[in-house]
């Protein structure tokens, strides 16, 4: 019935839940793009504040700060490294994606639409921005990779 | 309270923003070979550089805020009601807080360390 | 060449096949399973399945209907139009939330086709489910034309807007809504925030600011700039995916919200009122 | 103890009459409380499947006039309607149509800003009003959309009604009702009452309406012992697509749509030399029945006979522009793309003009009940409706029982309502003892089935004596048949159960519609009898009445009101 509450709305009613944030290949690009923007700021935010910690580290003199750095220096630290370099330009190319998109722009002028559909918003300057920001990520993490596993 | 428009400019006008001043911070860990350029004297060089503080200490506020901010964001919308929601702003918050307090004081610190 | 073409226009007389498939004779198959999702809204639930016969043109909801009049009579379905323009039944097939009357049992993959009630709406039975939830955030963005400078209670009118066609065509693609659900039940942030207002309704909030004839878009964003409100859409896109009528409810939200950042300007232009003053006899 | 539930104004149905009802009756009064009560949720009643136009005098200044309108509808009914509710009808339509402006319709406009009308059967301008050819859709969401700024307007959404209530003074006292969500059994108590349940047309199988058209509410009516209406006069739309029977609008033909037989001819210029395509509705059923009879039909690869309907030559643009809705039905459910082929089609059942029998103000002949939208038949369509007159109706008496309603509930403000307990207890033994715990043996939907296509083959475009008798026998055996049984126990959303009860006023609507169809004996407007072909204005320029008798329907007939003009032949 219409005239329920608005207290109704606090109920779970039966939602997805978290269920419903993962299996994103359902629904196509746009929804692994939400995706991966929540993995990799989730992901950021973890480095940074471990970051914050380790930098810290400068403060206790160069005895600590080496025994810290020799953490990093191992090869799981070089990949945890390269993952990060991946999901900060992923995160970052296609966050200035969503900016402006969040903005409305980029996304064409509304009108009617015909059969069969297509969304005008899942076009493919958006789809080609998120395609883009995996591929630079790949790029990055490789030239990161170059970087910290190159040269020696 | 703050308008949600408002948090959310803020949240854009902060990635933004880090994203110049990290690119900063990385082109710096560029300039000589990324292994020399982490040891512990150069790092200790850089401290006492005041603009490079200033850029450091700036790229601490603007991901905490967005940081934290986005966090906000994902655990609003995992559960509704005034407990939880309000739980989650002062947790945010503090834990921004703490956070830049926390690597302020680093920065501060390492301004008085010797090379 | 002639002789190719008029070929062609011949096979597709043959087999007006639509715009799906064009080997969609490979789909044709007698008898497909039909397996539906069985619940008495409360605790168990499972599925039943059932054996179908099928012809080129049968939808999902005609499989149900025939379940319905000859297999088990108690299958729980809502259902009205049969052409996709009531909403009613919209339910997950093959996992993805569309209109069982509008999608073609020979547009899926697969001897197999499952039904299951549309997900974040509480289950009622089978695969009805409950609305209220929804239709209440769709009332709370008053959706209604709203204009203090012009009479609109019930009383005879007899002026007319002057509406050019191109203001139209700013909300028209929104108005094709059919409250159908399926965005709700396909979008991330609606899956865990139940105060979130969801597509639909943000969309709709649209559509009715944009309408010239109104001018209430600011009393609208007051309703929506909340927490749950129209920041929690991270254009996930998925509404606009699955949306069977064309309304791309995620570009009508982000279009929304470029007015409240002020990226664009709101320089809508009311509609002028004319006096028809037709003769009253 | 059944439970009761208190409303002032009680309407029963979310169509496009009753929301409109609905509206004016809150705009009447804020201090009533108003039910709107639908076995389905709002936006899923059948209104919203409309598609070509709302019929209005705009243009006065172009050359339209209301005279116009009235005449071409008078003749369009082939004279059967009641004049005077005519004009009442085309005076009060163009406010509707700003009306609906002022609330957010998105009508079609002109390069000039103005509202768009389009050309539809039977008018002599172009005065269909439409918003593409979705035209009840955007009038549904529309009036819905506005109710909802009406804080007494009350939804009841899924609420099965069952019976009309009323005391031994014939005043309307309520309804009973089975909240479908819960399986509840209750009672509406009301002062007044408007029922907007819509038409009938599933007693056919091959039928433009939604599942949901069933004829609770005629049913309802004529069990309260109230008359039906011209109940023989069914439309068959000449363009179903098959097999679904899914309409494709007149508006289609409007736009310059050509019907084509077997050898690619037009041929409707061998019945409507002058209008062509553009003739009524029951001119062009017929004589595509007659090519069809003739052999220069097509053949639908499920064996049915079929013309088809040819709108390539209007281009691409034109047909995106202004039947965007058609050319996705036509893909979607026939396969076939508008714009590069003809569309196979046949005529369907899509409307009744009969129904509850009303006055000129929609009031039924039950005290504080009245009657709006298809389901009611004031007599504005006749024998024959003109094409877009519907939705007009609908809006034009949503509006006005609303207001009538309004002021009867604010007039009996203060006198209390008592329930009818023994109507109340003879209702629950008949749903409940009669059907829910119903002993019969065969499938109700094996009823069904059988019911809706011998109405199909013996009630359709042409009628005869012979085949209308058959048709009656067969009903009344499926009738009598025990068939009545619910094998779902469950009491949460029980479809099984309503479909149970549906079947059972398709029963008794086809019922009647063949004793009307039998009792007229002469051929006008839908209802064209092969065995009488001529109109017989002498014997039956009259309204057919059925009245609810042990014996089945007893039949007798009401006059008509001509206020201007007078009966002659049609030519179109
Ligand atoms: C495909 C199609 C196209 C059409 N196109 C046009 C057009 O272009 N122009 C035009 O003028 N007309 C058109 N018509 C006709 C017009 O649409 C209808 O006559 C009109 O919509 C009827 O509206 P209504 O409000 O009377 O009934 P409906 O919209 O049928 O509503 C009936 C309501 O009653 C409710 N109800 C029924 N039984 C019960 C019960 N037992 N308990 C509770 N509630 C109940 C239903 O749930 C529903 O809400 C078209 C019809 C069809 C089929
Ligand atoms: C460098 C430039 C950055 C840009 C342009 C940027 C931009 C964005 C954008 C647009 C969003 C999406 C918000 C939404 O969907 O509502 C977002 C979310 C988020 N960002 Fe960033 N960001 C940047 C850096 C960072 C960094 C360094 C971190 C880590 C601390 C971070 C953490 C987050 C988090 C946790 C979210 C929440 C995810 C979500 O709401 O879906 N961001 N960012
Ligand atoms: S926006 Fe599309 S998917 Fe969502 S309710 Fe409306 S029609 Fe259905
Ligand atoms: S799926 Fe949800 S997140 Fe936004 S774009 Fe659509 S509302
Ligand atoms: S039955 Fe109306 S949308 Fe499917």
């Amino acid at each position: 019935m219409e005239t329920s509450k608005e207290s109704n709305s606090t109920v779970r009613n039966n939602r997805e839940g978290l269920k419903g944030w993962l299996n994103p290949a359902r629904y196509g690009w746009e929804r692994v793009s939400y995706w991966f923007q929540r993995l990799t700021g989730l992901f950021l935010l973890i480095y940074f504040i471990g970051h914050v910690y380790e930098t810290s580290s400068l403060t206790g003199g160069q005895a600590a700060w080496n025994a810290l750095l020799a953490l990093t220096q191992t090869v799981q630290g070089h990949i945890f490294l390269i993952l990060v370099i991946g999901a900060s330009t992923f995160h970052s190319v296609n966050g200035i994606r969503l900016i402006f998109t969040h903005g409305g722009m980029g996304l064409g002028k509304p009108g009617r639409p015909d059969y069969p559909y297509d969304a005008l918003s899942l076009n493919y300057r958006q789809k080609s921005g998120i395609w883009i920001s995996l591929i630079l990520a790949a790029l990055a993490m490789l030239y990161g990779a170059d970087v910290l596993f190159g040269t020696k | 309270m703050i308008r949600e428009s408002l948090i959310m400019r803020i949240h854009y006008i902060t990635g933004i923003s880090a994203l110049f001043v990290v690119a900063v911070h990385i082109t710096m860990r560029l300039l000589m070979p990324f292994d020399s350029s982490i040891e512990y004297q150069n790092i200790i060089a850089n401290y006492h550089n005041i603009a490079y503080s200033i850029l450091l200490e700036s790229i601490l506020v603007l991901i905490a805020i967005h940081g934290f901010n986005g966090l906000r964001i994902m655990l609003l919308e995992l559960r509704q009601n005034r407990l939880w929601e309000n739980g989650v702003t002062i947790f945010t918050i503090s834990a921004m807080m703490t956070v830049v307090a926390y690597g302020t004081r680093t920065i501060i610190l390492a301004q008085g360390l010797g090379a | 060449m002639n002789e190719l073409i008029k070929r062609i226009k011949m096979f597709r007389n043959n087999h007006p096949a639509g715009d799906e498939n064009a080997d969609n004779e490979k789909n044709i198959r007698e008898k497909i399973n039909l397996k539906v999702f069985r619940t008495n809204g409360k605790s168990e639930s499972h599925f039943d399945t059932f054996e179908i016969p099928i012809m080129r043109w049968t939808t999902v909801l005609d499989a149900l209907l025939h379940a319905k009049s000859y297999c088990d009579s108690s299958i729980g379905i809502r259902y009205s139009c049969r052409m996709a323009s009531c909403g009613s039944c919209g339910m997950k097939i093959n996992g993805i939330p569309r209109l069982a009357c509008y999608t073609k049992i020979s547009e899926l993959k697969g001897g197999i086709v499952s039904c299951e009630p549309l997900a974040n709406f509480p289950q009622i039975r089978d695969l009805v489910t409950d609305f209220s939830v929804f239709f209440n955030h769709h009332k709370q963005i008053q959706p209604f034309i709203q204009n203090e400078n012009i009479q609109t209670e019930d009383r005879e009118v007899l002026t007319e807007y002057i509406q050019k066609p191109e203001d139209v065509d700013k909300y028209l693609q929104f108005s094709y809504c059919i409250k159908c659900g399926l965005c709700y039940s396909a979008c991330p942030t609606v899956a865990t925030d139940t105060k979130f207002p969801g597509p639909q309704a943000l969309s709709q909030a649209y559509r009715y600011s944009v309408d010239n004839r109104d001018n209430a878009l600011g009393k609208r964003q007051n309703i929506i700039d909340d927490r749950h409100g129209i920041w929690r859409c991270h254009f996930a896109g998925s509404c606009s995916a699955v949306c069977p009528k064309g309304v791309d409810p995620a570009l009508g939200i982000q279009l929304l919200r470029g007015h409240m950042l002020r990226f664009s300007k709101n320089e809508q232009k009311l509609a002028e009122l004319q006096d028809r003053g037709l003769d009253k006899s | 103890m059944v439970d009761t539930i208190s409303h002032d104004v009680l309407i029963i149905g979310s169509g496009l009459a009753g929301l409109r009802a609905a509206i004016s009756c809150s705009a009447s009064s804020k201090n009533l409380s108003i039910a709107v009560i639908s076995k389905v949720q709002v936006m899923r009643s059948h209104s919203v499947s409309a598609e070509g136009g709302t019929a209005a005098v705009l243009f006065e200044e172009e050359g339209d006039n209301k005279e116009s309108h009235i005449y071409d509808t008078i003749k369009g009914s082939d004279f059967l309607a009641d004049q005077d509710v005519v004009e009442r009808l085309v005076s009060n339509m163009p406010s509707e149509i700003y009306q609906l402006d002022h609330w957010g319709m998105p009508w079609s406009r002109r390069e000039d800003g103005r509202i768009a009308q389009r050309k539809f059967g039977g008018y002599s301008f172009p005065r269909a009003t439409y918003a593409q050819d979705k035209v009840g859709f955007y009038e549904m969401q529309t009036l819905y959309d506005t109710s909802l700024k009406y804080d007494n307007i009350h939804f009841y959404n899924e609420w099965f009604c069952t019976r009309i209530l009323s005391d031994e003074n014939n005043r309307f006292r309520g309804i009973s009702a089975i909240e479908m969500k819960t399986g509840n059994f209750m009672i509406f108590k009301g002062k007044a009452g408007i029922i907007c349940t819509g038409g009938a047309g599933r007693i056919y199988s091959f039928s433009t309406y939604a599942y949901s058209s069933t004829p609770d509410g005629l049913d309802m009516a004529y069990r309260a012992g109230l008359a039906l209406k011209d109940m023989e006069f069914v439309q068959f739309h000449p363009t179903g697509i098959l097999p679904s029977g899914i309409l494709i609008t007149e508006g289609a033909r409007g736009e310059g749509g050509y019907l084509i037989n077997k050898n690619g001819e037009r041929f409707m210029k061998n019945y409507a030399p002058k209008t062509l395509e553009l003739a009524p509705r029951d001119v062009v059923s017929r004589s595509m029945i007659r090519e069809i009879q003739e052999e220069r039909g097509f053949k639908h690869e499920s064996g049915v006979d079929c013309l088809k309907l040819d709108l390539t030559h209007l281009g691409e643009e034109r047909i995106k522009e202004r039947l965007a809705g058609i050319r996705e039905i036509g893909i979607k459910f026939s396969g076939v793309d508008i714009i590069k082929e003809p569309i196979e089609i046949r005529p369907v059942c899509h409307y009744m003009m009969g129904g509850i029998h009303t006055n000129l103000e929609g009031s039924t002949e039950m005290q504080g009940l009245w009657a709006a939208g298809e389901a009611a038949c004031n007599s504005t369509h006749g024998a024959n409706r003109l094409g877009a007159n519907s939705t007009a109706e609908c809006l034009v008496w949503g509006r006005i029982t609303g207001e009538l309603a309004a002021q009867y509930a604010l007039k009996n403000g203060n006198s209390s309502i008592t329930i009818p307990e023994l109507q109340v207890a003879q209702e629950e033994k008949r749903i409940y003892d009669e059907i829910f715990r119903g002993r019969g043996q065969i499938n109700p939907y094996e009823i069904k089935k059988e019911l809706t296509d011998t109405m199909d083959d013996k009630a359709y475009v042409f009628r005869n004596e012979q085949e209308l008798i058959a048709g009656l026998k067969k009903v009344r055996r499926l009738k009598e048949q025990t068939w009545k049984h619910v094998d779902d126990k469950a009491r949460e959303y029980n479809t099984n159960f309503t479909n149970v009860m549906e079947i059972d006023s398709l029963l008794t609507m086809s019922e009647i519609v063949l004793v009307g169809a039998l009792n007229r004996r002469e051929s006008r407007g839908a209802h064209a009898r092969t065995d009488y072909p001529n109109r017989d204005d002498r014997n039956f320029l009259k309204h057919t009445l059925a009245y609810s008798s042990t014996e089945g329907p007893h039949m007798t007939w009401y006059p008509v009101t001509f206020t201007r003009y007078a009966p002659v032949e049609r030519k179109f």
